[in-house]
């Protein structure tokens, strides 16, 4: 049983339940072990960044030497969290004067930073590490006629990482279609949902997420799958809010892919916690319901 | 071994004369033995210091001489005819680079001139060494040969073709023409491209003094300036070209036709028996083995059974042929291939039905085209409201390639001139970073273009997508580009985008520059002797380049350079006979113990084994005077002229003069006897 | 005369790149080490390994091979042999107790003045660290029959 | 010419192996002719000769003076100057004079590392007070000398004036008799002798010419030391990787060695116009290394020809077996820091 440092990040411990559960469920169905790193703190998300650089590696860097005790690889569920981690990874590694000025502050936890783990997004877990071939073989009740939209947003390919293009990733794609459904051409996929710019300017990220769900309907999506909290909170819990400024009557469900995922290999819905959501997912599960009784 | 050397050290103005004390130099080499005279003058290169060379010669007798100025690269030839004209042999003369390689790099006035005499110093001991030598004379033979038929291969072959000189054109494909054949209109006269071309290509079809071998490839080159042997492939075109009239009913008949890629850029189809274009030339067609029912099942030959020719010019059993051509000098004149815009996916191309690329629409907006010239979107119907071109798709851009391909702004101004003009009342607009438009008339077709109302936005262009945002995008491709002039994110709708790709060198670049030994740059444009002064010639003798194989270019550059490389090679064939530096190895006959170590040492196969007499002997006109034979031969039986073991030594004994044994000079020990230490 | 020791190394560049390197560092106004003394061959294929001991014995402290790159020797492979040479020759210097900082083949095309600049630059000191060579009186002079001197850390013979 | 007017003749034996007195005697029947031409007068190897007698003749007395060794000490040196002294014509005689040769080899290394091999920490030696030869030492009869051992192994020709080389390990009989005949008729009719300084005895063409082995293109991809490869006797050594310095040494010798597939060691010494045998040879078997080409990345290109290189662990005592007296550099820089590189 492969085991990871998961580490779940605030959004996970409050709004983001369902993927929380989801992950867990769907990683053991996969025969992986997400195991919550004890005592993490917040990653920093992506203001922190810009306010005090020193402290906020510091910060990520804590969560690394904790996983890097149990020499398990660092697994963030979250977008943020996992771009924070990346490259604090890498910049410690680039400046060795960085690293031990971080190392002499985390001295006092006797936590040392070495950064000989590796550092992925849950959905390189099991893009990358599972592969699409282990995936599809595992789908049991294949979710024939579904189309999904892939919605990457934007920090899991930006800034730059090692990733395959930045324009035009596959991997989401090729996940949905392992799970028997069918993925959507979306042309959006990489491009911003206004992230925090919900709070501080919420006209402009309205209409952010007015285009990715406008987009959405001209590809004639079911449902959006994502695979950051942040972003199904913009997508989700926005769009009433959207019809009213720009008077549409959007009413798209949006998932964690780890949700379809989920029902793919025929986990019930209730445990994935699907039925929480504000816009309703009725019409999604039709397409799981065949198996999901005999289960 | 005691001679007279004249020692000249130039000021250079004040660029050697700054850093080394040129004074003290002459003075301290006056002093040297064998030297018999050592002057300072402020301009050696001038003809005054030529005359300085010369009269010492007449007057002091002097039997060599050595110059402490430039690099070589630069006035060697200017010396050595300097004591020619005193009546030295050239070849008994040395250059001192004191400047590249020495006040030029410094401020330490005194390293300079300790560096400046001790160079002067190895220049005097290997001077002595030097043997008289004579230029070697080498038969050029009038024949030339020109790979590539665009346009400036064309231009080449027709300047030496009515100079009176044989020419072998070999082209690739079944026609001659080039990208030139593909365009429509040309900037910024609006010439049509072919029928300023055509013309050229009848002239090169029906001259007498031009062997036109299309559908060929060079195989292998062998031999040197002068003396040229290449092995031309000419593929297999499965028509006789002696019986066949061109009529093209064989095209007519034949029942198959496949998507043209290559001269209709994939917008239309052609037959399996085909003609590029209707002005081909050679006007023979070609038979595509790989989409022919013929070579495929053995069935069909429609085209032969229509053949109204006697005997019939359809033979499927033709082979390749392969020709040995001798020439006595090359003109590469390859040409370009466009960057593959999908490199680029956020432009859409290949995923966005209605984004073309350049050489796309030239053809769409070409009368011999496949919509006639009318410009019309992906379906082949609807012409589009909205056009918008962007320049430099793949030019001037880090991730990919970071020259300027030069004419991509003026194609797009014209492409955007032709949209107007065949589309009044349809909206233009040009994406570009600057807007280049160097040449003759150029600037003028810009301002033409704002007066027809063109927009021109001054920004690269960020993505095209059919994502719509608005009613009014809805259905169009939406081209997003920072308008840096008004600061502002803008999304165009429009409903064709144009994309103009960059000029790259040809896929098979460094292929080609192996074949015939030259070289190319990090790009696999082809290298110029000298990028200002000498730009159609190569580091090989005998080798000439032209067009945009050099480098991104438009079609007054590529015919210019066409004559340019041309006329070079008319210089040489008049000349008949061309003399070269006689730096040459040649083994002595007694010395060699036939061991064959140099036998596999030459690249041009210049060492060849006497079977009887079990020696080795350099075939001297092969030979490239490289010297590595001469250092590989171990009883140094094999010497190079000009770089013999004695110079070579005794200058290392003489740049070394001032270490170690304090500063008086080592005086050279007799080689036998060493008495003790 | 500053008294800090200036090591002298004689280069032999190949007429088409490396010397065109030099003359191109020269034209950029490039400073270097004034330390490297220039002969002109015309291919770094023809350097005889004679002439880098010729060099050294003659009180050389240094000597620098410089050709062009593989794949762009003007005479298609003279720098593959230059090269073959070279790694044969290394071999043999060490086992003659000359550091290998003091031979070097450096690899520079006509448009890298810059490269070459900095591999003078970065051979001189180098050199300069390791000291004067001066065979001639130390090596063949120190080591003649002088009565009672001998020479300080013999090294352990070396089994072959 | 005194006395008898018989031509004298002298051969002596410095720091060689006694291999060159051999070869003299080795020209069988002919050694009665020199007998009876030349009146021995100076001849250690074969009958009782003192120094003092050498010093009792006077100048030019002995008209061939057959020299072979190196000189290694004092008393080589002396021996050479005062036999130099005494005779018209001195000839280096053998490669240890000529140019060194197996003696030689020990320039690779230092006189403390010698004496630390064989006086001190050696498995057969028992010598806890760590003596030392010493040049003199007191005892109560009174002084006893020693002849002081040099740093560095000379060649005859760097001690004294050399007339003519006779170069070979040792010189091959019929070549040894074929000088004494020329120096017999130059002597006693008073024929032309060659120009001073002048290899005798050896042609001035490599071995090659004179090896019967077939040869072809050279392109060698891996060395062999003699005992890991059985070659094909007809087919040239090189070409079978065996390092063959034939093309690098004088014939002369009727390339004996590669005739019995050795590989010929060098002992003719160079060719005329050669400076270093052992540099040139390297650089001719370098060349022939037939890996590597222009196409190859750089550090690829480097690590096949360095895979090759090291098929020839020990460079400077192969291509320097005979010549390292002889060479530019004459022996190795002892005090380098060698401690880091492994052989």
């Amino acid at each position: 049983m492969k085991q990871y440092a998961l580490y779940p990040g605030c959004s996970l411990e409050k709004i983001a339940q369902s993927y929380r559960v989801s992950a867990i469920e769907t990683s053991r169905a996969m025969g992986v072990e997400l195991k919550e790193i004890d005592d993490w703190n917040c990653c920093g998300a992506t203001a922190y960044f810009h306010v005090d650089e020193l402290l906020s590696y510091t910060l990520v860097a804590r969560n690394l030497a904790i996983a890097e005790k149990e020499n398990l690889d660092f697994v963030a569920p979250c977008s943020a969290c996992y771009k924070n981690a990346y490259f604090t990874k890498k910049y410690l590694n680039q400046d060795p004067e960085l690293a031990e000025h971080i190392n002499y502050a985390l001295e006092e936890d006797n936590l040392h930073f070495t950064g000989n783990i590796a550092v992925k997004h849950l959905i390189e877990v099991f893009v990358q590490d599972l592969g699409v071939e282990q995936i599809r073989d595992k789908v049991s009740n294949p979710l024939e006629g579904l189309r999904v939209a892939p919605y990457y947003g934007c920090q899991i390919v930006r800034p730059r990482k090692d990733h395959e293009d930045v324009e035009e990733p596959q991997f989401f794609e090729d996940l949905i279609s392992a799970m028997g459904a069918e993925p959507v051409d979306y042309p959006n996929k990489v491009r911003c949902c206004g992230g925090s710019l919900i709070i501080t300017s919420r006209v402009a990220a309205l209409s952010l997420v007015r285009v990715l769900l406008q987009s959405a309907v001209d590809s004639n999506a079911m449902v959006i799958a994502t695979a950051c909290p942040l972003c199904q909170v913009n997508l989700e819990c926005y769009q009433e809010q959207v019809n009213q400024e720009f008077g549409t009557e959007y009413s798209i469900p949006i998932l964690y892919f780890t949700q379809i995922l989920g029902l793919s290999l025929g986990i019930p819905a209730k445990r994935l916690g699907i039925g929480t959501e504000l816009v309703s997912t009725k019409e999604v599960l039709t397409y799981a319901q065949k198996k999901e009784n005999d289960l | 071994m005691s001679e007279k050397v004249g020692v000249y050290i130039c000021h250079c103005g004040t660029n050697i004369a700054k850093t080394v004390d040129v004074e003290d130099v002459a003075v301290w080499a006056g002093d040297q033995p064998d030297v018999e005279i050592a002057r300072d003058y402020k301009f050696m290169c001038s003809s005054l210091g030529q005359d300085l060379i010369e009269e010492d010669i007449k007057e002091k007798g002097l039997t060599r001489v050595v110059v402490a100025a430039c690099s070589p690269h630069m006035h060697e030839k200017t010396f050595r005819t300097a004591c020619e004209r005193g009546g030295l042999n050239p070849f008994l003369f040395e250059m001192v680079n004191v400047r590249e390689h020495n006040s030029w790099t410094t401020d330490d006035r005194e390293a300079a001139t300790k560096k400046a005499k001790a160079l002067v110093n190895g220049a005097v001991e290997r001077v002595i060494y030097h043997q008289e030598l004579e230029m070697m004379p080498l038969e050029i033979n009038p024949n030339t040969l020109v790979v590539g038929g665009g346009i400036a291969g064309i231009s080449a072959s027709l300047e030496l073709a009515d100079a009176g000189y044989h020419v072998y054109l070999v082209e690739r494909e079944p026609s001659i023409g080039g990208h030139m054949a593909q365009l429509d209109k040309t900037f910024p006269t609006l010439d049509c491209s072919a029928c300023i071309l055509t013309p050229r290509m009848v002239e090169v079809g029906q001259h007498p003094n031009i062997t036109l071998l299309t559908w060929s490839e060079v195989e292998n080159v062998e031999g040197y300036l002068g003396n040229f042997t290449v092995t031309v492939r000419k593929k297999a075109r499965y028509i006789n070209e002696e019986h066949c009239t061109g009529c093209g009913i064989c095209i007519e008949k034949c029942p198959f036709k496949v998507t043209d890629d290559v001269f209709e850029a994939g917008l239309s189809t052609r037959k399996v028996i085909y003609r590029p274009f209707p002005q081909a030339v050679p006007k023979y067609p070609v038979i595509d083995t790989e989409n022919c029912v013929y070579f495929l099942r053995g069935k069909c030959k429609a085209c032969q059974i229509f053949c109204p020719t006697e005997p019939n010019s359809i033979d499927f059993e033709q082979q390749d042929e392969f020709l040995n051509i001798d020439v006595g000098n090359i003109i590469l004149a390859t040409g370009y291939d466009l960057f593959d815009v999908s490199k680029i996916p956020q432009y859409g191309y290949g995923r966005l039905a209605n984004v073309f690329t350049s050489l796309e629409f030239e053809r769409l907006v070409n009368a011999a085209g496949p919509t006639s010239g009318n410009i019309v979107l992906r379906d082949m119907e609807t012409p589009p409201d909205k056009v918008a071109i962007v320049h430099c798709v793949g030019s001037r851009d880090e991730n990919y390639h970071k020259y300027c391909s030069k004419v991509c702004c003026m194609y797009s101004l014209k492409f955007a001139h032709l949209v107007h003009e065949r589309l009044p009342d349809a909206e233009v607009y040009n994406c570009y970073i600057d807007m280049r438009t160097p040449g003759k008339g150029y600037e003028e077709f810009y301002n033409r273009l704002l007066e027809e109302g063109t927009h021109f936005i001054r920004g690269k262009v960020a993505d095209i997508t059919d994502s719509a945002r608005t009613d009014e995008e809805e259905g169009k491709l939406i081209v997003q580009v920072n308008d840096t002039l008004i600061d502002k994110q803008r999304r165009i709708p429009v409903d064709m985008v144009i994309l103009s790709p960059a000029m790259e060198a040809r896929y098979d670049s460094r292929k080609i520059t192996q074949l015939f030994r030259m070289g190319c740059d990090f790009d696999g444009f082809f290298v110029e002797r000298h990028p200002k002064l000498d730009p159609v010639a190569t580091m090989t003798e005998g080798i000439y380049i032209a067009g945009a194989c050099q480098g991104p270019k438009d079609i007054p550059d590529s015919v210019s350079q066409g004559a340019a490389a041309a006329a070079r090679v008319a210089g040489l064939i008049a000349r008949g006979t061309v003399y070269i530096e006689p730096v040459r190895a040649s083994i002595i006959e007694e010395q060699c113990s036939g061991c064959r170590i140099c036998n596999n040492l030459c690249p041009y196969n210049a060492i060849i084994f006497n079977e009887d007499k079990e020696v080795s002997e350099i075939i001297t006109a092969l030979c490239q005077g490289c010297g590595t034979c001469v250092a590989a031969c171990p009883s140094a039986a094999i010497t190079g002229a000009h770089f013999t073991n004695d110079q070579l030594m005794s200058q290392i004994e003489g740049i070394l003069w001032d270490v170690g044994k304090g500063l008086e000079s080592i005086k050279k020990v007799e080689s036998v006897a060493e008495i003790g230490d | 005369m500053t008294e800090q020791y200036e090591p002298i190394i004689v280069g032999f560049l190949c007429n088409w790149c490396s010397y065109r390197a030099a003359d191109l560092a020269g034209t950029s106004r490039l400073h270097y080490a004034p330390n490297l003394r220039v002969i002109r061959v015309m291919c770094s294929g023809r350097v005889d390994p004679q002439f880098v001991l010729k060099a050294l014995r003659q009180g050389a402290d240094g000597v620098m091979i410089a050709g062009c790159h593989p794949g762009e020797c003007h005479y298609v492979e003279g720098n593959i042999k230059a090269l073959r040479r070279f790694l044969l020759l290394k071999q043999m210097l060490r086992q003659l107790g000359i550091e290998k900082e003091r031979v070097q083949l450096v690899w520079a095309s006509a448009s890298e003045g810059i490269i070459l600049a900095d591999a003078i630059n970065r051979m001189t000191e180098e050199v300069r660290a390791l000291g004067p060579l001066r065979w001639q009186d130390s090596v063949i002079g120190a080591n003649g029959h002088k009565e009672g001197e001998t020479v300080q850390d013999a090294p352990v013979p070396e089994e072959v | 010419m005194t006395e008898n007017g018989k031509p004298k003749l002298a051969m002596y034996w410095a720091a060689g192996c006694g291999g060159c007195e051999i070869s003299v005697l080795n020209i069988h029947e002919h050694i009665l002719t020199v007998d009876e031409v030349f009146d021995l007068v100076f001849f250690p190897a074969i009958a009782d000769f003192k120094i003092s007698d050498l010093e009792g003749y006077p100048d030019g007395f002995i008209d061939v003076c057959l020299f072979n060794g190196a000189i290694r000490n004092s008393e080589n040196e002396e021996m050479a100057e005062l036999l130099r002294q005494k005779s018209k014509i001195m000839v280096a005689y053998g490669s240890c004079a000529y140019e060194g040769c197996i003696p030689a080899l020990s320039n690779l290394t230092s006189k403390d590392a010698t004496f630390n091999a064989v006086y001190l920490d050696n498995p057969s030696i028992d010598n806890p007070d760590r003596i030392l030869p010493q040049i003199s030492f007191e005892v109560p009869e009174g002084e006893l000398t020693l002849p002081e051992f040099y740093h560095t192994v000379k060649s005859l020709d760097q001690v004294v004036d050399v007339d003519y080389y006779l170069p070979g390990c040792p010189p091959e009989s019929p070549q040894v008799w074929a000088v004494l005949q020329v120096v017999v008729a130059a002597l006693l009719e008073g024929a032309l002798l060659p120009p001073k300084g002048s290899i005798v005895g050896a042609s001035n063409v490599a071995v090659c010419e004179e090896c019967p082995l077939e040869k072809q293109d050279k392109s060698i991809t891996r060395f062999y030391r003699p005992y890991e490869i059985t070659p094909d006797p007809t087919i040239c050594l090189l070409e079978q990787g065996i390092v063959c310095m034939g093309p690098a040494t004088r014939a002369g010798c009727g390339a004996l060695c590669p005739q019995v597939s050795m590989g010929c060691r060098g002992c003719y010494g160079p060719l005329e116009g050669v400076d270093d045998q052992g540099a040139k040879m390297l650089s001719a078997i370098a060349s022939v290394i037939g890996v590597g080409n222009p196409d190859m990345e750089e550090d690829e290109l480097e690590q096949e020809i360095q895979a090759v290189v090291d098929t020839i662990p020990d460079p400077a005592g192969t291509f320097y077996r005979f010549s390292m007296a002889h060479s530019l550099l004459r022996r190795a820089k002892v005090n380098a820091d060698r401690s880091g590189e492994t052989q």
